[in-house]
């Protein structure tokens, strides 16, 4: 039936919406795909040039709400490697503690409150609260565990105030820890109700193996730290990602575009899921089990799953380095660590929420910043939702261009590209040539 | 008043059994520069050693920065009663300036309307004080409030190898029995008391002269150009008032929840140093100008209680002095003023 | 006011105000029940045209948002501005600062042309404004205060004293004492003093009070080993756009 | 000895409203409503009783809370009457309110009032601009319900224009009795104005009483004091025959928030009536 199908969404003429997807299908061929991020750009790499060696980390914070701890660390790693500053195995797990907590609230928050409702079949955490108020009750105790933490380690939950180069500016008490252990304790409840939910839901069945990119620690599960590791076998240092990540502009998006060693690859949660499973917690495999998830999996749309998988590692592995510090004690001198603002260059990567984020900063002598570079996770998955969709849409192109359009909205969603873009594709305008 | 000793080595444990038998605040480190009042655990985190400490302990306990006042909710009728919040305490280590600033609150509070929110938590402490090394900024000496004799029930002073209580109510006795060992005085140290009274009065090394001041105060009030320079730095921002142990300056607030169903009134503290104190509705605003808010806290510190209760509310503990970025000086500007006087 | 149809829109931000508005957690659904949320660029796909209160994140930085900013000023009866780049453009405005020309350069090199871009501005440069939530991110309470007083009728109260005030009402050690920095002296409050309780300096990204005492602010840190050209740059990093205070003076 | 006691209790304290119900709106000038006010409890409605010039705290619940004067008579024990202006948060919500509402009521507060009892047997002057008519009609209502225990009487009262005068209707039926003087001035006059144009403080230079046996009485903006006292001592009025009302923040009214300190005195409980003997040796006051 659909023999010629335009998918499109003009970001001019809609007031809403960043991303668009332009979809034109002639017997039943894709004529034209191209999914584009007219989303204004800022300009971050210019904002920073001449900033003090205290402010950027301040400043790429406001990158994104969404992963401002991530931008935070990525930033802070960057100006501690260009002036050789070596953080205490102390205070580098606190920074773990509070990273797995941006983790456990965006990936909560896209589960529950973004794909929940596409596959609950409701239109958004709106509708959820009258007919499912259960799962939203959970996604808020969930949600606000996390954020707790984070303002109770970082000030605030978003863009934390007390994590700065060198170490912290203040610590969370030794009572605030237990705190946050009870919580974390007490997590575990909603995240058994929310397995058995979750294995109700009905995902697409869809494959498309690609070149899966995330960073890859010989300790852990890599959040913090690590090596650039790809499916594809090679494994680098942070500091070498320009051999093998490149970028460049193209004419329908804002947002560069990525490729390494295929024409595109995958960054985000499925991707850490594929190079690190063995690296989970126990618990975080079961769960991985019961949910169908096996690595290495190569469907897109399991990447949510893979998501909650995370939130249950990171509660596991909180309790962990929870009990450590509390072990090495919370003493208020071992918040910083002494060191001499200095020029240098250096690369700080980390895994955000939604996959590798890379910041490669150049200081001059007075501390300044002279160049930047910043990588951002999004960016990187646009060339490989275009490959997607290029590979689904002639699975389904016998169907109605009403559920056409649900799967290819589905798909990028599933992507969870940074969240401002990640709702609103409904006003996909059809247009029959 | 009843003299004990308590020896050194009882020290210890008369604070341990408190920890362990009553909820106590006392003095601990915050960080390089200030010791904090809170609730204390652990017997060892207690640190008597302390100089500047932020929220003078009796305020921040007995007048905290935010409170509700009243609940209530609508529906069908309107309910709405007023809320008093205690809690039994016992405030171990605070020094005679700052029971000298309670003391005040003390008098102000319950005076004309009585205010029961204060009143009630009054009630539920009980004082132990203690003397502390005066900072540099600090002239209780010249405030008569480096030694008090009310507002305390027991009161610790160190004679060495030794401390020399001072019991001053019935519940501080009632401490000393369960908690303490503690002997009967003998002459001698009565006598190594007032020597050591007499040492510690020269601690204070910062002078002011009061004399006359109401007098001097009036006669350069409308003098052209002394307040302008005096205020000239001023950020308006407050920070003397809220750290000051007698500043009781607070807003009124109503507000009502999300739920539309119910709300409280609640207060926090205000400073008569920022613009917006004074303005009425329709933008008039009766003391427009950073001088004038200068002069009403000096008038208000030093002098508009000395008439009303006999003495000033400035206990001279010098917090303010400390708080302030603009390094404006309540004890340079009394001398200054003096000065002026006579220029 | 009966249950109005709100709509909460991100022009150009980072998102962190809506999330905000997304982490009250405790309050979200007595929001969701208090007002018809008709609109929420990040966390619901159906969308209205149809809204009397427009809550907006971000600052107006491309043609494409200016068009958007007029089409809400338009509909929207109450216009809220949250958060420091919309309400005053925030730190987006480094961009202006560095030259809007030369960072596209800088970034998209001889791409340039493909970018939409113009000078940040905040959004009561196109539309008026009726009230204004600050902060880098805003305060959340401040957002529901907000909400609550057009609920009743009353005009929101937004500080106007510096944030000095409620760090010592929180009972912090000023972090000059400590050794650092701080423009809480002339920063207006609302934030609940975040910042020095966590042992780090204001960075204004409130703004300024309507009095500010900047001379002695500018001889405080120049005492404090400040250049004149690290105030500026302490000052500008939420002010760019609108804050010429210092720069005047 | 309970040494570990925590305590949460409730009661009226000084800061809890009573209840009450607005049961008559009545609109005066276009920004300014009278509003007739019942407290709801029958016992605490008996109890209730004022003296001219004192004023309550009146809640709005969960909107805030504001000081005004009570102008009516203090012998109607039923209920009392606000005069309110339209200006802000309280005031506004309150203009929207209608028979039936409630409201939470304190006071009535301060311990100056308009000594009437002293004023018996002399001549008394009101001298009142705009909104300032609100306090002052208590004291008219006072002397007008037992006029012959006092000498004569004048009222002299200004207004922007003619629309903002207070009981405007009151003041017409006044006029026609003889039990006291009225004179009017605004500053603009509109076509049908056949009275005073300027301020009020250009009627006082015409006022022919012996200063020993008058009392006057000054309530208006904050600006108008300033001229109003220089005419008064011009005509060598006594210091202490002279009675003013005056405004400041207030966010307790009972002589805690401190916001109306002036000098050694607070308006809410040592006011808000002084007499000008008083606020000479209060430095700010006027
Ligand atoms: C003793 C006294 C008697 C008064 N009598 C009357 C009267 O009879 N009729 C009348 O219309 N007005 C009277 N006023 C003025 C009236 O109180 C203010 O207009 C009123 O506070 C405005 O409140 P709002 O919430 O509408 O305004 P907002 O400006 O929104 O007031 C906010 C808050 O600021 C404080 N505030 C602001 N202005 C004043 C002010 N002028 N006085 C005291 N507190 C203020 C209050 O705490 C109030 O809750 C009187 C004031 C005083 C002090
Ligand atoms: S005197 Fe100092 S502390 Fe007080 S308001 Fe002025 S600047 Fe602030
Ligand atoms: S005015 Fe200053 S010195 Fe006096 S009691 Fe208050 S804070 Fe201490
Ligand atoms: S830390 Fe900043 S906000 Fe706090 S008192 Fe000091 S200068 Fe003011």
């Amino acid at each position: 039936m659909a023999d010629k199908i335009n998918i499109e969404v003009s970001p001019v003429s809609r007031v809403e919406g960043h991303g668009d997807l332009v979809l034109n299908i002639r017997d039943k061929k894709i004529e034209k795909l191209i999914f584009r991020i007219p989303e204004s750009p800022r300009f971050f790499e210019a904002m920073l040039v001449g900033r003090n060696w205290d402010e950027p980390s301040h400043i790429t914070s406001r990158i994104c709400g969404i992963c401002s701890v991530a931008h935070t660390y990525a930033s802070i790693k960057a100006t501690e490697a260009a002036m050789g500053i070596v953080p205490s195995d102390f205070i580098v797990k606190l920074r773990k503690l509070i990273f797995h907590h941006e983790i456990v609230q965006s990936n909560a928050l896209h589960v529950y409150f973004l794909a929940a409702p596409d596959f609950l079949g409701v239109g958004s955490v709106v509708p959820l609260v009258k007919t499912h108020p259960e799962v939203v009750d959970i996604a808020l105790r969930v949600k606000k565990m996390a954020n707790d933490m984070v303002r109770m380690i970082g000030g605030r939950a978003v863009h934390p105030i007390r994590t700065v180069v060198g170490g912290f500016t203040k610590l969370p008490t030794v009572e605030e820890m237990l705190q946050m252990k009870e919580m974390l304790n007490g997590a575990y409840k909603d995240l058994e109700i929310s397995r058995a939910l979750l294995k109700t839901l009905k995902l697409p069945d869809f494959e498309r193996e690609t070149e899966y990119i995330s960073l890859s620690d010989s300790e852990d599960y890599a959040h913090y730290d690590g090596n650039i590791k790809s499916t594809d076998g090679w494994e680098i240092g942070p500091q070498d990602y320009l051999n093998k990540i490149k970028e460049k502009v193209v004419k329908h998006s804002t947002g560069k575009h990525c490729w390494a060693n295929r024409d595109a690859f995958m960054v985000g949660a499925l991707s850490r899921f594929n190079n690190n499973y063995d690296q989970l917690s126990d618990n975080a495999k079961a769960y991985a089990e019961e949910l169908g998830l096996k690595a290495p999996c190569y469907n897109t749309f399991m990447n949510n799953i893979a998501q909650f998988v995370e939130i249950v590692h990171s509660v596991d592995d909180s309790i962990k380095l929870i009990d450590e510090l509390l072990e090495e004690g919370m003493d208020d001198s071992k918040k910083m660590v002494d060191f001499e603002p200095q020029a240098g260059r250096g690369v700080g990567a980390v895994e955000a929420p939604r996959g590798l984020l890379i910041h490669d900063y150049t200081y001059n002598a007075e501390g300044k910043v002279e160049k930047s570079n910043l990588i951002i996770p999004t960016n990187m998955n646009y060339g490989n939702i275009e490959r997607d969709m290029q590979a689904l849409v002639p699975d389904i192109i016998d169907q109605s261009e009403d559920e056409i359009r649900l799967s290819c909205e589905m798909m990028i969603r599933a992507y969870d590209p940074c969240i401002s873009c990640s709702t609103h594709f409904l006003n996909i305008k059809l247009v029959n040539r | 008043m009843l003299y004990k000793i308590l020896d050194k080595n009882h020290h210890k444990e008369f604070l341990s059994n408190l920890v362990a038998n009553v909820k106590m605040v006392g003095p601990k480190k915050k960080d390089d520069s200030c010791h904090d009042f809170t609730s204390i655990k652990d017997v060892d985190e207690i640190d008597t050693a302390y100089q500047k400490t932020t929220i003078p302990p009796a305020k921040k306990i007995l007048f905290p920065s935010t409170e509700n006042l009243v609940r209530f909710r609508l529906g069908e009728t309107i309910e709405s009663e007023g809320l008093l919040e205690s809690s039994e305490t016992v405030l171990f280590g605070i020094n005679a300036w700052d029971i000298a600033g309670m003391n005040f609150l003390d008098r102000f509070f319950s005076t004309d309307f009585a205010d029961e929110n204060y009143i009630a938590k009054r009630k539920a402490l009980t004082v132990i004080g203690i003397d502390t090394e005066p900072t540099e900024t600090n002239f209780a000496h010249y405030m008569d409030s480096e030694y008090v004799i009310e507002g305390f029930d027991l009161y610790f002073t160190d004679l060495g190898d030794r401390f020399f209580v001072r019991i001053a109510t019935a519940k501080g006795n009632a401490l000393l029995d369960r908690f303490a060992h503690i002997k009967d005085i003998e002459e001698n140290d009565l006598k190594d008391f007032n020597k050591y009274m007499n040492v510690y009065r020269k601690k204070f090394k910062l002078e002011i002269n009061m004399k006359n001041f109401l007098d001097n105060f009036e006669n350069i009030y409308d003098k052209k150009g002394v307040w302008e320079e005096l205020a000239e730095k001023c950020y308006s921002c407050g920070s003397c008032n809220l750290v000051c142990p007698t500043c009781f300056c607070f807003n009124v607030k109503d507000d009502i929840n999300l739920d539309l169903k119910t709300g409280q009134k609640m207060r926090e503290w205000d400073s008569c140093m920022i613009p917006e104190y004074g303005l009425v509705a329709g933008e008039h605003n009766f003391r427009p100008s950073k001088e004038n808010r200068l002069k009403q806290r000096y008038r208000c510190k030093l002098i508009t209680y000395k008439e009303k209760y006999g003495k000033n509310s400035c206990v001279g503990c010098g917090r303010c002095i400390e708080a302030c970025l603009a390094k404006i000086n309540i004890a340079e500007d009394i001398n200054a003023i003096k000065k002026e006087v006579n220029v | 006011m009966g249950k109005p149809k709100v709509g909460i829109f991100g022009i150009t931000g980072c998102g962190g105000c809506q999330l905000e508005i997304l982490n009250l957690e405790d309050q979200l659904l007595d929001l969701i029940n208090a007002v018809d949320i008709v609109h929420f660029t990040e966390a619901i796909t159906e969308f209205s045209d149809d809204y009397e209160v427009a809550l907006i994140e971000g600052s107006i930085t491309t043609e494409h948002d200016v068009e958007r900013i007029e089409k809400i000023g338009s509909i929207a009866k109450i216009v809220v501005a949250v958060g420091s780049c919309a309400v005053n453009g925030g730190l987006n405005c480094l961009k202006n600062l560095y030259g809007t020309e030369k960072a596209n350069a800088l970034v998209y090199g001889d791409k340039k042309e493909w970018i939409d871009t113009i000078d940040v501005k905040p959004v009561d440069a196109y539309i008026q404004v009726d009230h204004y939530v600050r902060g880098c991110p805003p305060n959340r309470l401040e957002i529901v205060d907000v909400v609550r007083s057009l609920l009743v009728g009353r005009n929101p109260e937004i500080p106007n004293y510096p944030v000095c005030i409620e760090c010592k009402r929180n009972g912090n050690t000023c972090v000059y004492e400590l050794g650092k920095t701080c423009l809480g002296p002339i920063s207006r409050a609302g934030c609940n003093s975040r910042c020095p309780n966590s042992v780090s300096g204001c960075e204004a990204c409130r703004g300024v009070i309507d009095d500010p005492n900047v001379n002695a602010q500018k001889d405080l840190l120049a005492e404090h080993g400040l250049s004149v050209k690290d105030i500026m740059e302490q000052f500008n990093l939420y002010n760019a756009c609108k804050g010429k205070t210092i720069e005047q003076t | 000895m309970v040494l570990n006691a925590e305590k949460k209790e409730t009661k009226k304290t000084i800061y809890t409203p009573d209840l009450a119900t607005i049961t008559q709106v009545k609109e005066l000038t276009p920004t300014e409503k009278q509003f007739t006010i019942e407290l709801d409890d029958v016992h605490k409605r008996k109890e209730f009783s004022f003296e001219p010039g004192q004023f309550v705290e009146l809640t709005v619940f969960g909107l805030g809370e504001a000081p005004f004067s009570i102008p009516s008579s203090p012998n109607n024990k039923e209920n009392f009457e606000l005069c309110v202006r339209k200006i802000g948060n309280v005031s506004n919500a309150l203009h929207n309110m209608e028979p039936g509402a409630k409201v939470g009521i304190r006071g009535p507060y301060g311990k100056g009032y308009f000594p009437y009892e002293k004023m018996q047997g002399k001549n008394v002057v009101i001298v009142a601009g705009g909104i300032g008519m609100a306090p002052v009609r208590s004291l008219l209502k006072v002397i007008l319900e037992d006029r012959s225990s006092y000498n004569d009487f004048t009222l002299i009262y200004g207004c922007i224009d003619p629309n903002n005068i207070l009981y405007k209707q009151e003041i017409e039926e006044l006029k026609k009795s003889n039990d006291i003087d009225i004179k009017l001035t605004v500053d603009n006059p509109d076509d049908q104005w056949d009275e005073h144009v300027g301020v009020c403080t250009n009627l006082i230079p015409d006022l022919d009483y012996s200063p020993e046996d008058t009392f006057i009485v000054v309530c208006g903006p904050p600006i108008m004091y300033k001229f109003v006292i220089l005419e008064l001592e011009d005509k060598s009025f006594k210091p202490e025959n002279i009675f003013l009302s005056l405004e400041r923040r207030m966010e307790c009214g009972v002589g805690k928030c401190n916001h109306c300190h002036i000098g050694n005195k607070l308006v809410c409980v040592d006011g808000p009536v002084f007499s000008l003997w008083e606020i000479r040796n209060l430095k700010e006051a006027i």
